[in-house]
């Protein structure tokens, strides 16, 4: 098929994902503050904010990297989003799917993220590389459930191409990852928790120990681009996930429902639980999540 | 003869003891010595024939059948080297013990072990 | 051609006479001295050459004119010839060594000396045993009184002790030899054989032999000679350690075709023993020439025991092994001698003054390698065959023996070794002073050793010029060291190439491969080098004889050629890493964990069946079926060079402390052997699979390796350990894909090899340029070099993209293969590991790049400028490799998945840019194209809508609402995952570390404790002989 | 004591090792063919009576020679080692001077006797040189302050070494052997000159032993 349609269509979806991923951040803010007590912001408060960041007049940079930072970080987002197909079946929603497997997505989380935390570093301000070297650490240990999930998934389904995972689950609800191997789902879950770094898991951002940490010193149209894709970075995530674990979506409302209640599970837990110690957290997932991924994969290879 | 053998063998054995037991290093080379006679005496002993006589055929002996009236030659050859070299050795020791009787005044061998290990 | 006889009747007229010639003067004296010494050499060097080149049969010269037995006889055939030419020639050596010494002393020491020779002489040729007595009692009367040529009383009580035991020794050396004429009525040893003695005769065989083993010092009878060796004159010394050791041993030789099998082989147990306890003693040894005498001891039991396990062999061999052992030990221990004597320093601490002396460096080094039996040197030919032939007959405890005690040699020769090199001498250190004399036949015998390894090599075993080329390339580069380095370097960068090309016909597939690794890496690296400044004497030599040392392991088509190759690689790279500043203990720790290596892989393959073709090893060793015992031995060796986790303590040392711009090589390229090595097993494996599963257990360690290595190098502050720990993680993934055996496995071991070796020589040059300019590889001491060093910078953040494996850099291919291809084998768990590692990676990657370049810049770093052309050069060639290959993997994948297809039938599906597995697919080109416009597109944005972007200091930043205080405080690197360290809690412990320390400790106590049964009472020692004698007479009964 | 109790298990051991040769041990009959041959070889070959004598100067000539040497590295060894320093001592008594005087010539004369004629009787270089050098102990215990000639001594010592071999040779250069005794006319069975070289080379040692022996005791009794 021709490449420029195949780019519109990228922009559509990525569009649709960003408001999506925006407006789930502005809910869940006021879901806070609800939790909190208080009467919180408006749910379009993240396209206020980007308006407003954007609209500053200056911008100030530390260098190169600096600069580069936010531009990783988005880059980061969106291709994570692009390797991933949103809706089954639908050509819209495929992306660049075809491009690789599961492995590459979980791959290229990373590519934002190291990126940020390289501007970050050259923002030369002590809180980013605070923060980052919590984040990473956290990283590291939250990704071992995660992929001992992946793994399980793999066996399962004898196959890391998304697309052919979100297929295997189709039919009825009972072919879901979720109910074939709750203990990989599970693990899986927990260290979505990780991911989306809501208390107890929140020490990389943590605003009493080191304000916002990484992006302390990100300012004006840079802070603008980060929260951009906070959103679409967040929605990426949430259909990963669904993908997975929870039967994939064949159109947007689902896709909407599903994620949804994903996402509500780590605010939920966020708005209860709180913070943990950086070493406490990192202990924490090296600990039963991986247990119960263990079993995870036992639970589907050996049964 | 065959006491000349114990004997011999006894002398060796004491000999040994004696290098094993004595403290004082002349002690120790007298006992040295001791055994090398003790090795000596077995090999005469060795060399002995029953009721023959020296091997020096002279008119004493008819030199027809000498080789059934003499001892066996060979042991007296090789003792007579024997002893010389022993002689020689033990001459050899003496002097070591002078000379380092003259750098430390003490003949006690628990006197001289500054080497070890 | 002159009747040997002469020698003795020279001799003896001589040293009768010598007093009066005395009176004429100590020249004339001196003169009749030394000629009649060099009589002796030429008389018995013409007989040799007739018996060796003409083949004269035999010489056999009767006396008083009768034949034997009536008169006592003289032979002198091809070994009494030899042994007599060297020991000769030592002997006349020993006397030009005396010289000043005997310009002075009391002419009689002349005539103990001449005599003492003559006395040899005639040990060696006489076949009668009364006059083996006699000649034998010569030699010691001569030695004791020689003992105090510098009297001082440690040599007086030496002697005396020496006496006492070489008297008790006669002795039963006497009773032997008339027993014997008791029972056989006979004294020739031509008219003796074993079928004359009654069961009840054996005794007298038994008693001689004792008095002959006694002389060749057996643990624990053997107190007396270390004194001596401690406390004579070094000439003497030597004299005493290498001429007599070999006329006794001779004796040894001469009665072993009457000795019982099984009495000769309790004997061989003995040497071995022997052996072991006396390098073991050896550890705690601090005195040089004490230490030479147990080492000399231990060499001599070796000695015995190889005679008296191969004594049933084809001559060739037992030539080979037991002259192999004879003249490696005695060589190098004539010389070590005489250089204590130079150097005079008592305690090994204080031989740093060899490092201002060059040539005697020079001359150490050669002997000290010759002594531990690293090729080309004939000990390790000897003990490659021995070992083979103990492997064979299945004496594995003999073996273990061995080889332990060789270990333990290493050990203390090799930390002698490196104090020469490295130690630390105090300023007012005065030169040694030079003596021709003295240095003469230390020279003359380090030349004669390398001889005989040539020889060896070119007429025993064939070998081709390429197999020696790396010794031609230390000694030739030695020749023109006095070029300036860059030359050097550039001409070494032209030979390399020429090797390479000439290497190219013989290699196809997996060779090629790491021909390509091996050769074109080193080439690329070169490049580094030639940033040196000085004429880095000896560098380039070693750089070269490592690089065709990887060659030769790639084209090697024998086992031997293999292990060959392997130990020149050892040597070479043990000699770049000891140049480091600090690198002492490194460089130790590698060679001793690479010896054990060796030695595991020696066993290995003697172990291994012989090869029935004569192509290449890689391919022909596919068609044996290895048996489980070798190929675990082998992995063992190979996964030790790899630096596997238990074993890996050496790694980050000797990556770190070698010189910044051999870390490369070392880091990068070395540890591929260890990778080729596995394949090579791996070949033979998959075709004839072994009963007992190696690989899985491999495969693990692999995994554990990989996780390991990448927690230490997030807890390093130094870059280059920090760098080494990751390679070592690295590697540790690749183990593990090879331990998978699998066609998407090998891919990705090869793959991820290549890359490896790409990026991780990209990131030490760029290590190597920073501390250059910096002077530290403290990575806290650094920060903010971004904008002093961006084009280092590039390199390191590229680099350290490819090693994390995040898209689109070449390092996801890795990832992809490698998590695909476990799960394909089911290996999930392992796996699982591996993403943990992987995401512990992006720690010290992290950590890496910005505690250097990013953060804040040192105030003492204000003015630093890029790094060398020289080291930008390389970093940018292996950029364009990463690109490359990131762009269009195909350029590698398709090359390999077809060199992989040889072994496995292929599990990808390559269609266009398109790789599919089993499992799922990647497109590398276009994850490069997507990348490239998420990635453009904010970029462009930001460009576009952000124009007005004011550019300030790293510095201008608010904190707690203040400025901050310096950089210092502010640039958040020492320590950095303080946190995890402590979630890990007690898994952080270097448990591994502790136990290789505990391991040092123990045997260096063993040690110990063994060497105070030496309690230094000469009448202990008697005891000692005496017991011995008793014990094995009990051991010999049941 | 626990080194006691090891010499005695030393001791012990040997003793065990030595037993069965004492227990099992029974003397030959007749002679070993060798020994055989000696005795036979003396008369015909040798024309000797003391068929000792000759095995050791001729037939095992070689190990006579290395005795000879042995002594002299003793004596060479010894003049290394101990520099004759001299020191005040008693005075030997009025009889032992006078005695000795007269008798020491005569012990000398004796001891030449025995050399020479060991080839008939009993005794031989060896012994005739101990006896000549007991003759000079006798000399030193009486006159404490005696001062020997060393100089003559060295040139006898030496000399008399240097001509063994050198007799020695001659067998060689006549293509008959080393150390072969039938350079000289083998004479009449029985004679003071018969047996060849064997008086001759007995002479030699005799004188070198003599020496020899009286340097080491001049040596030792430095002091």
């Amino acid at each position: 098929m021709n490449i420029w349609i195949k780019i519109l269509y990228a922009i559509i979806s990525i569009s649709v994902a960003t408001i999506y991923g925006l407006i789930l951040g502005g809910f869940v803010r006021k879901i806070y503050a609800r939790a909190h007590g208080r009467f919180g912001p408006p749910i379009w408060q993240p396209f206020l904010d980007i308006i407003q960041t954007h609209g500053r007049r200056v911008a100030i940079s530390h260098g190169v990297m600096y600069y580069l930072g936010p531009v990783f970080r988005l880059g980061g987002g969106l291709g994570t989003y692009l390797f991933i197909p949103v809706i089954y079946g639908s050509v819209v929603f495929a992306n660049f799917s075809m491009a690789g497997d599961l492995l590459l997505v979980m791959y290229f989380i990373f590519f934002g993220q190291l990126g940020m935390a390289l501007g970050a570093g050259q923002g030369g301000h002590p809180y980013s590389p605070l923060g980052i070297a919590r984040g990473l650490a956290q990283m590291s240990a939250f990704e071992v459930p995660f992929s001992l999930a992946v793994i399980a998934v793999a066996i399962q389904y004898q196959s890391l191409n998304i697309t052919t995972i979100v297929a295997a689950q189709q039919g009825s609800i009972l072919n879901w990852t979720l109910f074939t191997n709750p203990f990989a789902v599970i693990a899986a879950m927990i260290s979505l928790l990780g991911m989306n770094m809501h208390s107890p898991f929140s020490i990389v951002l943590a605003p009493q120990e080191i304000p916002i940490g990484p992006p302390i010193e990100m300012n004006g149209s840079f802070l603008g681009i980060l929260q951009t894709n906070r959103g679409l970075f967040a929605a990426a995530k949430l259909v990963l996930f669904m993908n997975l674990f929870f039967g994939g979506a064949t159109n947007l409302l689902i896709m909407v429902i599903k994620t949804f209640f994903i996402y509500l599970v780590s605010v939920i837990v966020g708005a209860s639980f709180p913070r943990f110690r950086p070493e406490q957290s990192f202990r924490f997932f090296l600990k039963w999540p991986t247990i119960i991924g263990i079993i995870g994969i036992i639970f589907v290879a050996y049964f | 003869m065959i006491f000349a053998l114990i004997l011999g063998f006894a002398l060796l054995l004491i000999g040994i003891y004696g290098m094993l037991s004595q403290r004082n290093l002349i002690k120790i080379v007298i006992s040295f010595s001791i055994a090398d006679t003790g090795t000596h005496i077995i090999i005469v002993a060795i060399g002995y024939l029953r009721g023959r006589t020296a091997p020096i055929l002279d008119k004493a002996i008819d030199i027809a059948n000498a080789t059934h009236k003499v001892v066996d030659p060979i042991p007296s050859a090789l003792v007579l080297t024997a002893i010389v070299i022993g002689l020689a050795v033990t001459a050899l020791m003496l002097s070591f013990i002078i000379e380092l009787y003259k750098k430390k005044k003490s003949l006690s061998i628990d006197d001289y072990q500054e080497l070890k290990w | 051609m002159v009747n040997p006889i002469f020698i003795l009747i020279l001799s003896l007229a001589a040293g009768f006479l010598l007093s009066i010639f005395e009176k004429g003067g100590r020249k004339l004296s001196l003169t009749v001295f030394y000629g009649v010494l060099s009589f002796n050499v030429f008389v018995i060097a013409e007989w040799f050459y007739r018996i060796v080149f003409l083949s004269e049969p035999a010489l056999i010269i009767n006396t008083a004119g009768f034949t034997a037995p009536l008169s006592i006889n003289l032979r002198l055939g091809l070994q009494e010839s030899f042994v007599l030419l060297f020991t000769n020639f030592t002997g006349l050596m020993a006397a030009i060594y005396l010289f000043r010494k005997f310009i002075k002393s009391h002419i009689s020491s002349l005539i103990l000396y001449l005599i003492l020779i003559m006395g040899i002489n005639g040990l060696v040729m006489t076949r009668d045993l009364f006059n083996m007595f006699v000649f034998m009692e010569i030699v010691s009367i001569s030695t004791y009184a020689l003992t105090i040529l510098t009297k001082t009383r440690d040599s007086l009580t030496a002697g005396f002790k020496y006496m006492i035991a070489g008297g008790t020794a006669s002795i039963f050396f006497l009773l032997g030899v008339v027993f014997v004429y008791y029972f056989t009525g006979n004294l020739n040893l031509d008219f003796i054989t074993q079928s004359d003695f009654s069961h009840f005769g054996l005794i007298s065989l038994f008693l001689l032999a004792m008095a002959v083993f006694i002389e060749l010092k057996p643990f624990p009878a053997n107190g007396w000679a270390l004194d001596v060796y401690q406390s004579v004159n070094s000439g003497i010394t030597s004299v005493i350690a290498v001429v007599n050791s070999a006329g006794i041993f001779f004796v040894f030789y001469k009665i072993s075709p009457l000795l019982p099998v099984h009495l000769l082989h309790i004997l061989g147990i003995a040497g071995v023993i022997t052996f072991f306890f006396s390098n073991l003693m050896g550890l705690k040894q601090t005195n040089a020439k004490r230490l030479l005498g147990y080492s000399s001891i231990g060499q001599i039991g070796l000695l015995v025991a190889s005679l008296s396990f191969t004594i049933h062999y084809q001559t060739s061999l037992i030539y080979l092994i037991v002259g192999g052992f004879f003249v490696n030990h005695l060589i190098a221990k004539a010389g070590l001698f005489w250089l204590t004597g130079i150097v005079e320093k008592e305690n090994l601490k204080d031989w740093g003054v060899l490092k201002n002396n060059k040539s005697l460096l020079i001359l150490f080094g050669v002997l000290l390698f010759a002594l531990s039996g690293l090729p080309p040197f004939p000990g390790f030919w000897a003990k490659w065959e021995f070992i083979k032939i103990l492997t064979q007959t299945k004496m594995f405890w003999v073996v273990g023996t061995i080889l332990l005690g060789s270990l333990f040699e290493i050990i203390f020769l090799f930390r002698w070794f490196t104090i020469a090199v490295k130690g630390d001498i105090d300023s007012n250190e005065k030169e040694i002073p030079f003596e021709f004399s003295k240095l003469f036949p230390i020279a003359l015998f380090s030349g004669i050793i390398l001889l005989i390894s040539v020889a060896i090599m070119k007429s025993y075993y064939d070998f081709t010029l390429i197999q020696l080329l790396p010794i031609i390339a230390v000694l030739g580069v030695y020749l023109l060291d006095f070029i300036p380095s860059k030359i050097k370097g550039f001409l070494s960068l032209i030979v390399v190439g020429i090797y390479g090309y000439y290497l190219y016909p013989f290699e196809s597939n997996l060779q090629l491969f790491f021909g390509i690794i091996f050769i074109v890496g080193s080439a690329i690296n070169i490049i580094g080098t030639l940033n040196r400044k000085n004429l880095s004497q000896g560098f380039y030599g070693f750089l070269l004889m490592m690089i065709f040392s990887f060659g030769n392991l790639i084209i090697a088509k024998t086992y031997l050629e293999f292990f060959l190759a392997w130990e020149f690689m050892t040597i070479s790279s043990f000699v770049l890493i000891l140049r480091g500043n600090k690198a002492q203990m490194a460089s130790l720790m590698y060679m001793i964990f690479s010896t054990a290596g060796a030695y595991l892989m020696m066993v290995g393959f003697s172990y291994a069946p012989a090869l029935n073709s004569n192509s290449v090893l890689i391919n022909s060793i596919a068609n044996v079926q290895l048996p489980v015992l070798s190929i675990i031995l082998l992995a063992i060796g190979f996964m030790i060079k790899s630096g596997s986790f238990g074993v890996h303590i050496w790694l980050p040392e000797a990556h770190a402390e070698a010189e910044s711009d051999v870390s490369p090589f070392i880091s990068a390229i070395l540890l591929k052997a260890g990778v080729f090595g596995l394949l090579m097993i791996g070949i033979s494996y998959i075709k004839n699979t072994p009963s007992f599963d190696v690989f899985y257990f491999v495969g693990w360690f692999g995994v554990i390796t990989a996780l390991v290595g990448a927690f230490l190098a997030s807890f390093q502050e130094d870059a280059k350990r920090l760098l080494a720990y990751s390679s070592m993680s690295q590697v540790g993934y690749i183990v593990a894909s090879i331990a998978i055996l699998s066609h998407l496995g090998w891919l990705s071991a090869m793959y991820l090899s290549f890359n490896h070796m790409m990026f991780k020589s990209a990131l030490f040059i760029a290590i190597a340029g920073v501390y250059y300019r910096t002077h530290t590889r403290t990575m806290y001491e650094m920060g903010g070099l971004i904008k002093k060093m961006p084009l280092s910078y590039i390199t390191v953040l590229i680099s350290i993209i490819a090693v994390s494996g995040v898209p689109p850099l070449s390092g996801f291919g890795a990832k992809w293969l490698i998590y695909s291809s476990f799960i394909e084998k089911g290996w999930y768990f392992q796996a699982g590991v591996l993403f943990f590692s992987s995401g512990v990676s992006f720690l010290y990657l992290y950590r890496l790049i910005h505690t250097i370049f990013l953060g804040q810049l040192k105030y003492e770093h204000q003015d630093i400028k890029e790094a060398p052309i020289w080291f930008i050069i390389p970093q940018y060639i292996f950029m364009a490799g990463i690109m490359a290959i990131s762009m269009n993997p195909n350029l590698i994948i398709q090359p390999l998945n077809s060199i992989v297809g040889h072994y496995f039938q292929s599990a990808i599906l390559i269609d266009g840019y398109n790789i599919t597995s089993s499992l799922g697919n990647w497109n590398g080109n276009l994850v490069m194209m997507v990348t490239m416009g998420v990635f453009i597109v904010p970029l462009l944005f930001l460009k576009l809508y952000n124009g007005k972007t004011q550019k300030v200091e790293q510095f201008n930043i608010v904190y707690a609402a203040e400025r901050p205080e310096s950089p210092q405080t502010t640039h958040i690197a020492h320590n950095m995952y303080a946190h995890y360290r402590k979630a890990l809690g007690g898994w952080g412990k270097p448990r591994i570390w502790n136990f290789w320390h505990e391991a040092t400790e123990w045997s260096h106590s063993f040690g110990d404790f063994f060497r105070h049964i030496y309690t230094g009472n000469g009448q202990t020692y008697i005891l000692h002989i005496i017991l011995y004698i008793v014990v094995i007479y009990i051991i010999l009964g049941v | 004591m626990i080194k006691k109790i090891f010499v005695a298990l030393a001791i012990f051991g040997l003793f065990s090792i030595f037993l069965p040769i004492m227990i099992n041990f029974d003397f030959h009959q007749n002679l070993s063919e060798l020994s055989t041959q000696y005795v036979k070889g003396s008369v015909e070959d040798l024309n000797s009576q003391n068929v000792v004598t000759s095995v050791i100067v001729t037939y095992r000539g070689l190990d006579t020679l290395g005795e000879v040497t042995v002594l002299f590295l003793a004596t060479a060894g010894i003049g290394f080692l101990l520099k004759k320093r001299k020191g005040k001592k008693r005075v030997a008594s009025e009889l032992l001077q006078t005695s000795s005087s007269f008798l020491s010539v005569v012990i000398i004369m004796f001891g030449i006797f025995i050399f020479s004629h060991g080839h008939l009787t009993p005794g031989g270089g060896f012994q005739g040189g101990v006896m000549i050098a007991s003759a000079f102990l006798l000399l030193m215990l009486s006159d404490v302050n005696l001062e020997l000639n060393h100089t003559i001594l060295q040139f006898i010592e030496s000399l008399s070494g240097a001509f063994y071999v050198v007799v020695g040779l001659i067998g060689l250069v006549l293509t008959i052997g080393f150390l072969n005794s039938k350079i000289i006319p083998l004479g009449e069975y029985g004679n003071l000159f018969s047996a060849g070289a064997i008086p001759l080379i007995y002479s030699f040692v005799g004188l070198k032993v003599g020496s020899e022996l009286t340097n080491i005791l001049d040596a030792m009794g430095g002091d």
